[in-house]
């Protein structure tokens, strides 16, 4: 890790010729201290993490890719979602549910350890127009990188009141952040698969309900999501039917996570496949054809 | 002060400032990497197969990881031989290192004609041609795995090659040695080994194949000892250099491998869990050789003791 | 409460009370254990491999860690079969699990004497036919290598066989579909797969080999995919049962192997870990069939979904 | 480890005519705390484990094998000799040194945690007649097994002023209990490689200059050794010629631990293979073929 030069590193893949949604061209190797840990739910934690490097060129929607542990066991990296920055005291935080052997190491981190870290890495969430109502859908750990859009956009001084954030979660205990969303002034609904808080069912129907029965004009929705597959497929579908635009954060099995080894693909709607970490990890849900991910 | 170790090796007459070289499928085309490492640093750069049309590969999920590895089914993903040559090798032609073009196809005919095609480029040092993918359906592994169509196809291939040749050879066979002989036979000028092992996952919820493809190809720590096995076999049994690779993480590995008898490594998987193992280990062999006295690398390599 | 799923298997009209065996060479005779698990509870064991002669095997050092594996080279050591039959068996016999005996031998005609010298004795269920030791000079990989000796060994066992048998094979072939059908074709009864891959590994300071043999067999969890992959094709070409191993350390990795098409498994190198693994599977199974609702063990195998 | 019945394990080798050395019938597998982590010296650590099990059963030669960590990596267990035993407080100790993964994540052990133990395992040094004179030769971890010994042999009345302590090491500072071999009126010998301490050189050369030079009758000695192959090799040499009995600890590459593998092997002098683990780890030095070891 002697050397962290910040070339310019993927082209942008131009197939299509829209905007690239991409800001990634500064990826870098960094040796990066735990600040401390936080343990906000069994299972669920928080790391800060110390970097000037990575806070201050983390955008929305950018992720990490995080060596766990040195014994070869797991191997390979472990990609998380930059889950929010402070640029003044040059920190990010990462959020992430422990579900294996790398998360499980990673969860054992303690402030004052150093990480081996890749990042930033990928494309980020394009802004909308300050004009659009915006709409963000969040599953599960699917926060995580929605909750720094969120801050960001309120940064960027988007009006609060014109964000709905819904957020579904296993149980209220998952609901993260009710207190901080209650501040913001923002309109939250909240749904649980049991029902513990909010209405019982899944987010993808809150919103669907929300979209019919809001009388809102689906042209000029900008919709943001994360969450589980099977949410977002369904998200896609919802924007296929209803014409409003949606970005997605994808999640799929990462190798090399800097756009060399192509093991990440999801596959597009027009037959090609495009690599979650160099051309995504966000893609409008439109243009990717689910079926075939699974 | 003792001189700096010489690290260099000469095979087929191209000269390699250093035996390091990162292995096809795993390092793009060399610019993936370049933010994170200097690429004037490594011995070279072996390319991801090209083949005659583009690729889209194999459906996904494509890569899952195992104990001490992984298993990938990518599916010979890239661009094809024209775009290659148009948008990826200019950047590698920029390169301070030596560049190994990896070609892979589903006939002979296209080996020769994706060769044919890169004949006229300039910056290119190599070929390695692949006749040992597990993960496409036609082509790759079914060439390597019997001697009489791996013969032909190297034959083909060397005598319309402007470049020298490397033959990557697979692991999945009941002789690496019978194959070995057969592409020696046929003129390669060098034989690369392993390509990765077939294996499979299993998702036990979903009672499905991790993979999209079902088999993947094993990579990574965990396949060293098989690669190390057949790189002392094959070095012990043909003339051409050898060009040991599979699982090789550190600089300890490495030795293994060229006293094994490999003239030089390729680092694969490793890239992915450290950018810098391939810097790292040119920089672990120089310290290596200063420390033990030895002047060059090459008197390294064949140097194990089985008696 | 749901009834007690039904682990039992049978096999060449075996019933094995569960389908988990322990592997050949990984836990000597049973005695070995007995003061740590409690042989009743497993589905069989699968004892060291016995020879004509007696053989004190290859030079150490025999064993040597790998990466999530580990290699051997103990070249059979055993007793020979007459010692096997006065000193081994006894024990065994008096054991309330089944009992299979593996055969390995350096002539066809060596198998035949020792199963013939088997062929009295009680409190034997089936043999296994090792065809596939990679640790020998003779016999072992030499016969599990190629269609037409693997066919002639297991057919002229089979004739004077007074057991069911089991053919072993090695994973180091180009095709073990190919292998399979040649033993399905000589009438085994079923077939154990895999036995370990050829592998290496290299003491850099002394620059000798680690293992006395040169190379050794890799098993544990480094080849579990290996073994997956090479299960499930078999399982997919042949009638008769496929007895899986390779890697299998828990409960997750034997469903797997049951998902694949294995009929019943074997555990190696993880009683080395942790004795306890083969019954923690059966338990494990009882568990997983009960949470799941699913009656029998058998209604698993070869359930793996590929469309 | 719902198991721990303590069944007679393995027969007794009766290939030779000899008593056997063993006691080797009581292997269990046992889930044992550590109650206390000693660091010696750069690299040498001393656990202290609570097992009633095994304190009373130990005895000196005997070995525990220790599962190391539980990624896989490493995967097999790793054998160290019980190096002192506490029966009356139901605790035994290891002293090992950190040569490799294994011993890097055992030094990791902390107080409370619990370790995966197979013990106690082996054969163990068969004690002299009073009348002999003892010998103890031990080369840098070879102080493990024959400081159980010596106190062994204190405890059961040996009369320390004909015990001659031989303790070779890299240099002073891994010379361990100096300051208690000196209360104990033993006659203490020590070499160290770099001179640091006692004489320079091997200490197996002092031992030869001492029993040459000593007026030693060679048929009254018991010589009881442990430490680096070349060493136990060149002792086993000297048994051979000047007739003194030799018991040797030796260290061989294990798997099972348990007498199933026949990957531990040692070549005797007459051809055959013997196992480390079930047959030794204790053996007449006169009997080795060091040759075909290395
Ligand atoms: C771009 C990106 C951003 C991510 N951001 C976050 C985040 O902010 N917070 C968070 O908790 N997780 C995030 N993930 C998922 C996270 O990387 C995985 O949970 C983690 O790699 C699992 O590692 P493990 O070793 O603990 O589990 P493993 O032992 O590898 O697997 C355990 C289980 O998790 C599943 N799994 C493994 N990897 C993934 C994956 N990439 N996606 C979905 N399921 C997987 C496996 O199929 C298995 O069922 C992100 C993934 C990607 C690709
Ligand atoms: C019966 C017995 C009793 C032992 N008692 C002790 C003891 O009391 N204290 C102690 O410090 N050590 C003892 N050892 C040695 C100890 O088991 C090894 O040092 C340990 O297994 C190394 O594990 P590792 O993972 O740290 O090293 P590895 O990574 O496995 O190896 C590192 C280096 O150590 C060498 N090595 C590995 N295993 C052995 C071995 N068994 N013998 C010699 N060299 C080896 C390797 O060749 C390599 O060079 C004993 C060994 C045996 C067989
Ligand atoms: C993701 C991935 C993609 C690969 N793609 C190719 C390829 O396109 N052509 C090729 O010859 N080998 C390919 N390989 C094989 C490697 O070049 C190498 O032979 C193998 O991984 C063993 O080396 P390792 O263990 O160091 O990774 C690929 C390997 C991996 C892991
Ligand atoms: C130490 C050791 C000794 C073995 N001896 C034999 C043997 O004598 N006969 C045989 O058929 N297989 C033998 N095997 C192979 C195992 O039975 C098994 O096929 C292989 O180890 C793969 O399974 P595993 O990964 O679960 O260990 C041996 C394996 C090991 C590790
Ligand atoms: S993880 Fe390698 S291309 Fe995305
Ligand atoms: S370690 Fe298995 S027999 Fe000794």
């Amino acid at each position: 890790m002697n050397n962290q030069r910040t070339i310019t590193l993927i082209q942008p893949n131009n197939r299509d010729s829209e905007p690239p949604l991409a800001n990634r061209y500064m990826l870098s190797q960094l040796s990066i201290p735990v600040l401390s840990k936080n343990i906000l739910q069994e299972k669920i934690f928080r790391l800060t993490l110390s970097s000037a490097y990575i806070s201050q060129r983390a955008k929305p929607g950018n992720f990490v890719h995080i060596r766990v542990g040195s014994t070869g066991n797991p191997l390979l990296r472990r990609p998380f979602s930059i889950h929010s920055v402070d640029i003044s005291k040059s920190r990010f935080d990462i959020l992430f549910r422990v579900v294996g052997k790398g998360t499980e190491l990673l969860s054992q981190a303690n402030p004052g350890e150093v990480l081996d870290i890749l990042g930033p890495i990928g494309n980020s969430f394009i802004l909308p127009p300050k004009s659009k109502e915006v709409m963000l859908v969040a599953g599960g750990m699917g926060i995580a990188p929605l909750w720094f859009l969120f801050t960001h956009m309120l940064a960027k001084g988007f009006d609060p009141s014109r964000i709905t954030f819904l957020f579904g979660a296993k149980n209220k205990r998952e609901l993260l952040y009710l207190e901080k969303f209650k501040k913001s002034k923002v309109k939250l609904l909240v749904t649980t698969d049991d029902g513990s808080l909010g209405s019982k069912g899944l987010v993808t129907e809150a919103f669907l309900k929300d979209i019919i029965g809001g009388n809102r004009d689906h042209q000029n929705l900008a919709v943001y999501s994360c969450g589980p597959e099977m949410m977002l497929a369904r998200m896609s579908d919802l924007a296929k039917e209803y014409g409003f635009s949606c970005q997605v954060s994808l999640e799929t099995n990462m190798a090399c996570g800097v756009g060399a080894c192509w093991g990440c693909v999801v596959k597009l709607s027009d037959g090609t496949y495009q690599r979650v970490c160099a051309d995504g990890p966000v893609f409008d849900a439109q243009k990717i054809n689910f079926s075939k991910i699974a | 002060m003792k001189p700096k170790p010489d690290l260099s090796v000469t095979i087929a007459g191209v000269k390699f400032p250093n035996p390091v070289l990162v292995a096809s499928g795993t390092f793009g085309y060399g610019e993936e990497y370049g933010a994170l490492i200097d690429l004037s640093k490594l011995g070279g750069i072996v390319c991801k197969s090209v083949t005659l049309l583009p690729r889209e590969g194999n459906p996904p999920p494509r890569t899952v990881e195992t104990p001490s590895g992984m298993l990938n089914a990518i599916g010979l993903t890239n661009v094809g031989v024209d775009r290659f040559i148009q948008e990826k090798l200019p950047f590698l032609q920029k390169q301070k290192t030596r560049i190994i073009v990896n070609v892979a196809g589903r006939t002979i005919e296209e080996y020769v004609e994706v060769v044919k095609k890169l004949n006229p480029c300039k910056g290119i040092d190599m070929l390695e041609i692949n006749i040992s993918c597990p993960n496409v359906k036609e082509g790759g592994l079914a060439f390597g795995a019997r001697c009489e169509s791996a013969q032909t196809c190297i034959k083909q291939v060397k005598e319309i090659s402007g470049f020298p040749i490397i033959a990557k050879l697979s692991p999945n066979v009941t002789d690496i040695v019978e194959i070995a002989q057969a592409v020696e036979g046929a003129g390669t000028d060098a034989i690369s080994l392993i390509n990765t092992l077939v294996g499979m996952a299993i998702d036990v919820e979903k009672r499905r194949p991790v993979l999209g493809n079902i088999t993947g190809g094993l990579s990574g720590p965990a396949i060293k000892p098989v690669a190390l096995a057949m790189v002392w076999k094959v070095a012990n049994a043909v003339k051409v250099p050898v060009i040991g690779l599979g699982g090789i993480m550190n600089t300890q590995d490495a030795l293994e491998f060229f006293l094994a008898g490999a003239s030089m490594i390729q680092i694969g998987t490793a890239n992915f869990v450290d950018p810098q193992t391939s810097v790292n280990i040119v920089n672990g062999l120089n310290r290596y050789l200063k420390e033990k006295g030895i002047e060059r690398i090459t008197d390294l390599v064949g140097k194990l003791e089985t008696k």
